[in-house]
């Protein structure tokens, strides 16, 4: 498709002049390059055997002790519990970097639009349903707390949008611990366990099921707030 | 019947394709925007009748976030990215613009 | 029924599915180039919109509804939004786009 | 048989919808044209295709998740299409003459 004569439009930013590319003979190694890295690429895909010896066998096995039904879920916050903490550690710390750099901007929303209000408060009270909905999905099927704490940052980001802003007695405080909250309560679950004996993060079977959507509840609700907070674009 | 669900999705998927020139082409940035919007409702389609073709109903969550959250791009764009506070500030900018009525 | 629609089944589902994964990769890669190779700021937003979709479908045909579900949710809600909004503050000569000066607030 | 063959139909139907629905983003004069091919061909087509479905579904629950579905598109294009329509009268685009 594309031309490259670009006529740009507004919002966008327009590249400086470019250097000059590589000359010929560079092109022809970097295709050189190129063509075997392909080469080996493919090799490595054909060579695998057809059915991989994968640990899904492994965790059907465990499953029944897992507390959830979906292998997905159970590999995430039981099996693998210490990748999804660190998971949620990450996010936070990409928070604390856009913190870091700039406070969050003035908010001069654009002016009001009452057709924005209305959507609103069409799509708001259902994405949140829809967030609740697939939080409790993890249990048994596709969905699980990135899924639902994605939606729910969606609406806090058209709520911010459409000009709606956090009270001032909200954004101190109580939005730093709803940050948290998914990390601290996943930390303490997996401490917590360590007091009856067994290793950090492993859940006893019996009450597995609802410590896994204790957490994934915390760690939706914190999801949500960074994702929102992110989009603010600096410490608000 | 599962056939003609593959053979409907990728049908779409080529208007989908098709549709693509018009994010390389413009001529504004709200006819790129649009495009992509486009994009979005294929795709809603297309991740149904996948849904029925491969029967996996899971499918139809991923179908329903989609529609769900389909607004919030094009509410970011008018209310950030294409506000009309800021005037074209070059010549080919300007004339996209008054373009857009004419080309 | 089926055999109205479908001579031959099995081949035809076979064919089909074929092409379908085949123009999917084919569609990601060239996006992913476009996308990357764009010097227009706002059409590589836009493309990379299309590649967050076109990546979902992917997940869809490979059977991974959680990854989909994951990819829709935040490519759909959050990545274009962000970036659009990243795009309007590279503007600082906007009204309502100025970082705070610092210090003013105290909060 | 006969709601297989009505499925099929609107299906088919629905498809068609699409495709006029790219045909006008490629070859509508304006951005006010074009915002025509997201708004009626496209929900349209997707109301055939999803009635379509919805014919073949086993259960309510499935309808109702299905029109759902329907009813957000719907609400999200008529949404965008207000806002970009706005927006681009804001921003002095002239609507297109002959």
């Amino acid at each position: 498709m594309p031309d490259t004569r670009s006529t740009s439009v507004p919002g966008t930013v327009r590249a400086r002049a470019l250097p000059a590319g590589p000359g010929p003979t560079a092109r022809l190694i970097l295709l050189l390059l190129l063509a075997a890295v392909l080469v080996g690429l493919a090799t490595a895909v054909l060579s695998l055997p057809p059915v991989a010896p994968g640990l899904g066998a492994v965790v059907t096995e465990h499953l029944p002790a897992s507390g959830v039904e979906h292998p997905v879920t159970a590999v995430l916050l039981n099996f693998r519990g210490y990748d999804t903490l660190l998971e949620l550690a990450v996010l936070w710390l990409a928070l604390l970097a856009v913190w870091s750099l700039t406070p969050a901007p003035l908010a001069h929303e654009p002016t009001a639009n009452p057709m924005l209000a209305a959507l609103n408060q069409l799509l708001a009270p259902l994405m949140i349903l829809v967030a609740g909905y697939l939080l409790w999905n993890g249990g048994h099927a596709p969905g699980g707390a990135f899924q639902a704490g994605a939606v729910l940052g969606a609406t806090g980001v058209l709520l911010h949008l459409s000009g709606r802003r956090l009270p001032r007695a909200v954004d101190g405080w109580p939005l730093r611990l709803a940050l948290l909250l998914g990390v601290a309560l996943f930390s303490l679950i997996g401490l917590a366990v360590m007091a009856g004996g067994a290793p950090f993060l492993t859940y006893p079977p019996a009450s597995a099921g609802g410590l896994i959507l204790a957490i994934e509840a915390a760690a939706t609700l914190s999801i949500a707030a960074t994702l929102a907070a992110l989009f603010l674009g600096g410490r608000p | 019947m599962s056939s003609l669900y593959l053979a409907l999705a990728l049908f779409l998927l080529l208007t989908l394709v098709a549709g693509l020139w018009r994010v390389g082409r413009g001529p504004t940035a709200a006819d790129r925007m649009l495009a992509a919007q486009l994009f979005g409702t294929t795709a809603v389609a297309i991740l149904l009748l996948l849904a029925e073709a491969m029967d996996s109903p899971g499918l139809r969550d991923v179908a329903l976030v989609f529609a769900l959250l389909a607004a919030i791009t094009v509410v970011a764009f008018t209310r950030r990215a294409w506000q009309p506070e800021r005037l074209p500030t070059s010549e080919p900018e300007r004339l996209a613009e008054r373009a857009g009525g004419a080309a | 029924m089926e055999t109205l629609i479908t001579p031959g089944n099995d081949a035809w589902v076979a064919v089909l599915n074929l092409l379908l994964d085949g123009l999917l990769g084919l569609l990601l890669l060239w996006l992913a180039w476009r996308t990357l190779a764009s010097a227009d700021l706002f059409r590589a937003i836009v493309l990379f919109i299309a590649f967050g979709l076109v990546l979902a479908m992917i997940w869809a045909r490979l059977d991974a509804a959680d990854i989909a579900l994951a990819e829709a949710a935040i490519g759909a809600g959050v990545t274009g939004a962000l970036l659009l909004a990243a795009l309007a503050r590279l503007h600082p000569d906007r009204p309502g786009t100025q970082a705070r000066p610092r210090g003013s607030d105290a909060s | 048989m006969i709601l297989n063959l009505a499925s099929i139909a609107l299906l088919l139907a629905g498809a068609l919808f699409f495709l006029a629905g790219t045909v006008g983003l490629l070859r509508f004069p304006d951005v006010y044209t074009r915002l025509h091919a997201l708004t009626k061909a496209d929900n349209l087509g997707l109301g055939m295709l999803i009635a379509g479905l919805a014919l073949q579904a086993e259960s309510w629950v499935l309808l109702g998740k299905l029109l759902l579905i329907w009813l957000l598109v719907l609400t999200a294009s008529a949404a965008a299409s207000h806002l970009v329509a706005n927006q681009a009268l804001a921003r002095g685009i002239m609507p297109w003459r002959r």
